[in-house]
């Protein structure tokens, strides 16, 4: 990685980031793939969430499935670990909680192929910083 | 196959679920059935909306509409407006009562939500292992504006203007700390980041560590730059590898894109980072101690002044912040001071992350503005307590604080009223305790967590604490007697008065708190020797009821005393001098005779 | 105190350990750590190669040592058991699991079995309080342990 | 300068800016009380931990209670030391400091010098509200010094004496809270450690949590012992401490007093140390000559600068810390262990008394020498040269117990032949004593010239570190002193590192000397006490006929009739010895 030597340089990154080649191999917009994200801090990573990615991973492959499949930090609702967010192109980030090996196949079924929501949606509860 | 045409997002989470969501969902499923909409119609149950004040919550997709305050009578209706008609059931409609405005910038899916992320901005967004997704999110802009717009000067300007205060639990002014590290004149000074998260029950900073660890080193960035710092420490748990990992990751891909280094975006600008492991000792949250354990010494404090800011790590001018307190400060730089100022309340802005655990149904990491009342955050966000028990407290600043009641629940959460009330902010611990959680049982396990971590420098903190915990023991066994909660509370303030650092000057919270707010349950312990909430072992036992024993022997088999006798078929007797009220008999019990007296 | 008498070629990594950090007293914490993670505890011969290494006295790396709750000079079990005693798992009933793991395990806090299998000792919050009470076995971490629970999980690692 | 005004307990005060409360309340005759906090001024040595929280004061203002030791004055401050919540608080903490500490004050060693005892008094305290558990540790007794930390309160003084100021590192506060204390590493015997047995740790201990090992009843068992010769010698330092132990006035010199109660508490034969220190000076001081003569004629093998070794704790220091540098030192014995062979091989041989009847006590201001007269080396068949080595404190008690009112004692003269010293060798209990005693003798033989002036004054003095240049007739010997471990540590790096400048260095264990030694009377961090008796030593030495050792004729005569000359063959054997290489020591066996 050449070093960023200007807060010019900088800026032009986060475009180059922002614009439609950069989205693809970024985590929190997925452009035209399915995204999926999995909390993976301390608590997500106890309650399972590495078998989980691991799951989606597969399944994504073994399916053909063309998606992006990162890890992140908290959500914030530890009550629900493990937890994983869905983007699909166009739609509204959907958080499922409690996310164990099972109900990943689930999710991949139901919502991802097929548009249909699986018990254990955890609506979002805070507002955050406007991104732009 | 159909393809489902609509979904119904029926809130499922406890504190719904309490008010009739269940009934709801089953009403929903009659009605779908009934017209046979099966096949067009999804009920889905799902976690809390954190807004339970209006639930039971049902939320239509994909067209987004709310419905609050939802009754299981309301489902016909709503199926046969909404979904074959198309017309919205307006009563049930969500109305936005306008009372929280949070101002413009930030992102509103739906419902008016409680909680306002800051400090948390990026956590569950960006994958933490890759700094691009931070730069996407606007990171090191903050730095970059800093470096190329502002003096050192303007930058803690700015600071001091938001009002940003520290988070770690004092609530120091972060702006004029340092302003005051910038005023030491020395050929070297530092920065350091506090990461020895050690209030149990805390564990924000660890997430934002896990989540988000650039927004820490930028900030740190911005901290040595106005203060003259070109080093910086992280001191860190050495109990949290996965937030060291990242922070390492961290570390190296900034240094990789020359924003930790020299030269940093061109501007002449030198400023790198090193670890420092913590080892566990809570007493190291203290500023001085810390910075002993940094130079590889016992973790005792020393006496303040010398601040750290004239005299700290390597006896250099040293500016000490918490993880939260720095992950507030780049969203300051970009949005700027008023912007920050516009949250919370008059002497407290912005926003606090909480650990809301214990006896509630959302546990998490919340962020809420200051001001935000207790009821709002346990009820609404929290979801209530547990298995719709009585509320009876919430511990908030962890072995330093105290206990907030029923009376505390619509005051406004900010560093001064929770003082006020007795309690501190504490760097965010948020314990809630329901009525099987016995007051005098709670203060004792703080004091013991103070004994254990106490480092033993100073004579009240070393030997009064534990003369408050022997003292608390005796209450919980019923040996106490009415002078004790005398000795009890002189001792407290003694202790409180006289300690040399933070942990000695604020372990007997718990204590006085609990004496302040529960002294009835004290003088149950001691007087009729009685613990109402049942915890307390001592106080108890265990009592078969001869009329509704069977003699079945279940009992007598899963004692694991062998303290229950009895012939097979005739009610059965518990040797109270053997039984270690264990509760395994209550348990397994099935004709309800065996009770607590 | 027995000597162990480490071997020659461990003393050796020992001293590259301390020369990795510039044998740096101020680095001794760090030291420790990385000494900790290597031997699994820190006996005394250790303290004493590390107080030479690093030209402080053993007394004060001892001081040290027993200083930080998370340094240990016992050797701890094959499986070492952590209970979170954090107030969120106290609330959550982690008492009443740790009187079952000394119950089950025969041995107290701070203890080894006498096969060397199992160590307990406690701890205060590992941040995963919304799995409250929360048991670490070696690194994992087990979530919402009921005392009922205890049996099985001694029971995955074969006792 | 910049002056602070400020009100104290209603009294206006004006003291200089980073003034403590502490000490500007001081200036106007207010006495806050301290536990931990501990100075001796004239030697820049201050323990102030802010641990304790006796001297806690209120400060109009402050939301808690400020610790006076440890809190500067600030402009227009208003401080008020009793007030009922002071007086409350500072009576609370001294309980809960009592309610971890034994009841035993009836047998304890300290009963009476104790601290904390005074502060109980002091304070009030007439019974204990707050009790419970204890902490209990191993009692640990090593050759010179008593560790029983049941009575230790961390007031980390010792701690500070033997990591800062003596640089030992034998103590460090160990564990933590509630069971926190000072401790050897692994808490292990002393015996183990580093420890020097400078005894710095017991002079400045409030408590009886260290302590000296207690060999009187040793002493009054041979002094009642028909079949026993009893001799005792007494180490320069204690006539000018021991009066204080009787209510006497820091620096009175009591040496006649002292003798008289010696003889009547039954020893045989009193004798002085200090014709011992003369002899030193003939050894020690040819031993200088001899090096320095080689090294100015060019021989290479010589090592310079030579280093004194009168004293237990310095050589226990080097052995431990400094093995290379073991051929260094002088190879002459201390004056207490060349005392011994001389005592029982010379004069017991005159008098036809076998050395097992003969029983050779010292009375040391000092620790180590307990350690010392039980080395090894220094024993025959198992008989040491020096059965035992009695304090100061130890020797004071014994008169109490024999119930010698000691004030009123005569003056009364050593015995012959080994009572008879010289001001040189007085001079040795304060820093730069040795040397200059040394001096005083090897200018006379080196240059063959009288010396008119006897007083050295650029050799005396309270700093740290010392030096100074003196002129050996046209020939400048450059000496170096240090008293203090930490300070003789500076000293030797320099000659570790060859960066030395010096012909001789004279080192001394103990802050000030053997005056400030581990077994004086406790001057409970007074240093005028110190200061008082090093001008006893020089008054002492003024008021002697003789003031070089090679005049002294008793050591001419021991040369003439059964020594020989300095450095020869039986001198060699009775007056020198060798060293050990303690470094390699481990805690762990």
């Amino acid at each position: 990685m050449e070093k960023i030597k200007s807060l010019t340089d900088l800026k032009n990154l986060q475009e180059k980031l922002n614009s439609k080649t950069g989205l693809s191999n970024r985590s929190d917009n997925a452009g035209e793939n399915i995204r999926v994200k999995v909390a993976m801090a301390t608590c997500g990573i106890a309650s399972g969430a590495k078998e989980v990615m691991e799951v989606f991973i597969e399944e994504f492959t073994k399916r053909n499935i063309d998606a992006v499949v990162t890890q992140t930090g908290c959500m914030g609702y530890c009550y629900a670990e493990p937890t994983v967010e869905i983007t699909k192109p166009g739609n509204e980030p959907i958080t499922f909680g409690y996310v164990d090996v099972k109900k990943a196949s689930r999710i991949i079924d139901k919502y991802v192929l097929n548009n249909e929501l699986v018990d254990g949606i955890i609506p979002v509860n805070y507002e955050t910083i406007d991104n732009k | 196959m159909a393809k489902i045409k609509f979904h119904f997002l029926v809130c499922g989470g406890a504190g719904c679920q309490a008010a009739k969501s269940e009934a709801i969902l089953k009403n929903f499923q009659d009605v779908i059935m009934e017209r046979k909409l099966e096949t067009e119609i999804q009920v889905i149950k799902t976690g809390c909306f954190g807004f339970c004040g209006d639930g039971p919550i049902v939320k239509m997709m994909p067209d987004n509409t709310f419905y609050t305050k939802v009754t299981p009578e309301d489902c016909a209706e709503i199926i046969e407006q909404h979904i074959v008609k198309g017309i919205k059931v307006s009563r049930l409609l969500y109305q936005d009562s306008g009372n929280h405005e949070n101002g413009s910038g930030f992102k509103t899916r739906g419902l008016h939500k409680k909680q306002i992320r800051i400090a948390l901005r990026n956590c569950g967004f960006i994958n933490p292992e890759n700094i691009e997704d931070y730069i996407a999110r606007d990171g090191y802009q903050a730095l970059g504006k800093v470096l190329t717009e502002l003096t050192p000067e303007a930058t803690i300007e700015i600071l001091k203007k938001s009002g940003l205060r520290g988070r770690g639990g004092g609530g120091f002014p972060t702006g004029l700390k340092w302003e005051i590290t910038r005023n030491v004149k020395a050929d070297q000074k530092y920065v350091v980041c506090n990461a020895d998260e050690g209030d149990p029950g805390a564990f924000m900073d660890r997430s934002v560590l896990e989540g988000d660890p650039h927004t820490v080193l930028e900030a740190m960035a911005i901290n040595g730059y106005s203060t003259g710092a070109d080093k910086g420490v992280v001191y860190i748990r050495a109990e949290y590898p996965l937030a060291i990992e990242r922070l390492k990751i961290a570390m190296k891909q900034a240094r990789e894109y020359g924003l930790l280094g020299n030269d940093i975006l061109g501007t002449g600008f030198n400023f790198d980072i090193e670890i420092r492991y913590g080892a566990g000792a809570f007493v190291c949250g203290e500023e001085t101690a810390l910075i002993h354990s940094m130079e590889g010494l016992r973790g005792e404090p020393t006496v303040k002044p010398p601040f750290p800011s004239e005299s700290g790590f390597l006896g250099k001018p040293t500016n000490v912040n918490n993880v939260e307190t720095y992950a507030n400060i780049p969203a300051i730089f970009l949005k700027g001071a008023e912007w920050f100022a516009g949250i919370g309340t008059e002497k407290s802005k912005g926003t606090k992350v909480f650990a809301l655990a214990g006896k509630i149904n959302n546990v998490g990491l919340i962020e809420v503005p200051m001001g935000i009342t207790l009821r709002e955050v346990i009820y609404e966000i929290g979801g209530g307590i547990k298995n719709d028990r009585k509320f009876k407290a919430v511990q908030t600043g962890g072995p330093s604080g105290g206990m907030l009641t029923e009376k505390d629940l619509d005051t406004p959460i900010d560093y001064d009223n929770l003082i006020a009330a007795g309690s501190m902010m504490g760097s965010g611990g948020m314990i809630v305790m329901d009525e099987d959680d016995c007051m005098v049982a709670m203060a004792k396990f703080y004091l013991e967590f103070t004994v254990e971590e106490s480092c033993g420098k100073c004579s009240p903190c070393r030997i009064g604490n534990k003369r408050l915990f022997e003292m608390l023991e005796k209450v919980t066994k019923g040996q106490a007697i009415m002078e004790d909660l005398d000795k009890l509370r002189n001792l407290s303030n003694v202790i409180k008065d006289t300690s040399l650092c933070g942990l000695g000057q604020t372990s007997p919270n718990p204590v006085l708190s609990s004496m302040d707010n529960f002294y009835h349950e004290y003088l149950e312990h001691v007087g009729d020797k009685k613990c109402r909430a049942g915890n307390c072992k001592s106080l108890m036992q265990y009592i078969i009821l001869a009329e509704n024993c069977i003699g079945c022997t279940l009992c007598a088999r899963n004692c694991p005393v062998d303290a229950i006798a009895g012939e097979r078929k005739q009610a059965h007797l518990i040797d109270q001098e053997k039984c270690i009220k264990c509760g395994a008999c209550m348990d397994k019990c099935k004709f309800n005779a065996i009770f607590i007296k | 105190m027995a000597k162990i008498k480490l071997s020659e070629k461990k003393i050796e990594e020992l001293k590259e350990v301390c020369k990795s950090f510039n044998n740096d007293k101020g680095e001794l914490i760090n030291v420790l750590h990385k000494a900790q993670s290597i031997f699994g505890y820190l006996p005394a011969e250790l303290q004493e190669v590390i107080a030479k290494e690093l030209n402080v006295s053993v007394a004060h790396v001892y001081g040290v040592v027993t200083f930080y709750s998370f340094f240990t000079m016992t050797p701890k079990g094959e499986h070492p058991i952590s209970i979170c005693l954090g107030t969120a798992c106290y609330v959550r009933g982690a008492e009443k699991v740790l009187e079952e793991f000394k119950r089950v395990l025969k041995i107290q806090v701070g203890e080894t079995s006498a096969d060397g299998k199992f160590s307990l000792s406690c701890l205060r919050c590992v941040g995963a309080c919304g799995l409250a009470p929360v048991v670490l076995v070696g690194e994992k971490v087990y979530g919402r342990v009921s005392p009922e629970g205890v049996k099985d999980i001694v029971a995955e690692y074969g006792n | 300068m910049d002056m602070v005004k400020l009100t104290i307990d209603g009294k206006p005060v004006e003291v200089e800016k980073d003034t403590t409360i502490l000490k500007a309340a001081k200036l106007i005759g207010i006495d806050i009380p301290t536990l931990c906090y501990f100075q001796l001024k004239d030697m820049n040595i201050e323990n102030r931990p802010g641990g304790c929280r006796i001297c806690v004061v209120e400060v109009v203002g402050r939301r808690n209670l400020a610790p006076a030791c440890s809190t500067n004055v600030a402009k227009d401050m208003v401080v008020n030391t009793h007030s009922i919540r002071v007086l409350n608080a500072r009576r609370t903490v001294l309980e809960l400091i009592l309610s971890d500490h034994p009841a035993e004050c009836l047998t304890c060693a300290k009963s009476g010098n104790c601290e904390l005892q005074t502060m109980a008094q002091q304070l009030g305290v007439r019974e204990l509200p707050y009790q419970g558990e204890q902490s209990t540790y191993r009692k640990d007794t090593s050759p010179a010094i008593i560790r029983d930390v049941d009575k230790c309160i961390l007031c980390r003084r010792c701690e500070m004496m033997c990591n800062d100021v003596q640089t030992v590192g034998a103590l460090s506060a160990v564990n933590r809270g509630f069971m926190a204390v000072v401790a050897p590493a692994f808490e292990m015997n002393l015996e183990k450690s580093p420890c020097t047995y400078c005894g710095q740790c017991v002079s400045v201990c409030p408590t009886g949590a260290l302590t000296e090992v207690d060999h009187s009843r040793n002493v009054i068992n041979s002094l009642a012992d028909p079949s026993k010769t009893v001799v005792v010698q007494t180490a320069p330092a204690v006539r000018a401490a021991l009066g204080e132990e009787f209510g006497l006035d820091p620096g009175t010199l009591v040496t006649g007093k002292m003798v008289a109660a010696l003889r009547r508490l039954g020893f045989d034969y009193v004798f002085d140390t200090d014709f011992a220190a003369d002899l030193t000076i003939m050894e020690e001081g040819s031993e200088l000559l001899d090096r320095l003569t080689r090294y100015l004629k060019g021989d290479k093998q010589v090592k310079l600068p030579i280093l004194t070794s009168c004293c237990p704790g310095w050589v226990n220091f080097f052995e431990h810390n400094f093995p290379e540098l073991m051929d260094v030192p002088s190879t002459a014995k201390s004056p207490q262990q060349m005392f011994g062979p001389i005592a029982k091989e010379y004069f017991g041989k005159k008098l036809g008394i076998d050395r097992k009847n003969m029983i050779v006590v010292s009375i040391m201001p000092c620790l180590a020498k307990k350690y010392e007269c039980q080395r090894d080396e220094f024993k025959v068949n198992g008989d040491p040269d020096v059965n035992y080595s009695l304090s100061t404190r130890e020797l004071a008690h014994l008169i109490k117990l024999a119930n010698i009112d000691f004030n009123s004692l005569p003056d009364e003269d050593f015995d012959n032949p080994l009572g008879e010293s010289t001001g040189a060798a007085v001079i040795f209990a304060n820093t730069g004593g040795v040397i200059e005693a040394a001096c005083r003798t090897a200018y006379e033989l080196y240059t063959g010239k009288k010396l008119e002036k006897v007083e050295f004054n650029e050799l005396r003095g309270l700093e740290n570190v010392r030096h100074a240049t003196l002129d050996f007739d046209g020939l400048p010997i450059n000496i170096g002193i240090a008293h203090g471990l930490g300070n003789a540590r500076k000293l030797l790096e320099d000659v570790q590192a060859g960066k030395s400048q010096f012909h001789a260095i004279e080192i001394m264990a103990c802050p000030g000397g053997c005056i400030g030694g581990g077994g004086q009377p406790f001057h409970h961090g007074d240093s005028e006490v110190i200061k008082q008796r090093a001008a006893a030593i020089y008054r002492e030495d003024a008021g002697k006929p003789i003031r070089k050792s090679h005049e002294n004729p008793f050591i001419i005569k021991l040369y003439e009739e059964f020594l020989g000359k300095p450095l020869g063959e039986k001198s060699h054997h009775l007056l020198h010895t060798h060293y050990f290489d303690k470094s390699k020591g481990t805690y762990i066996e």
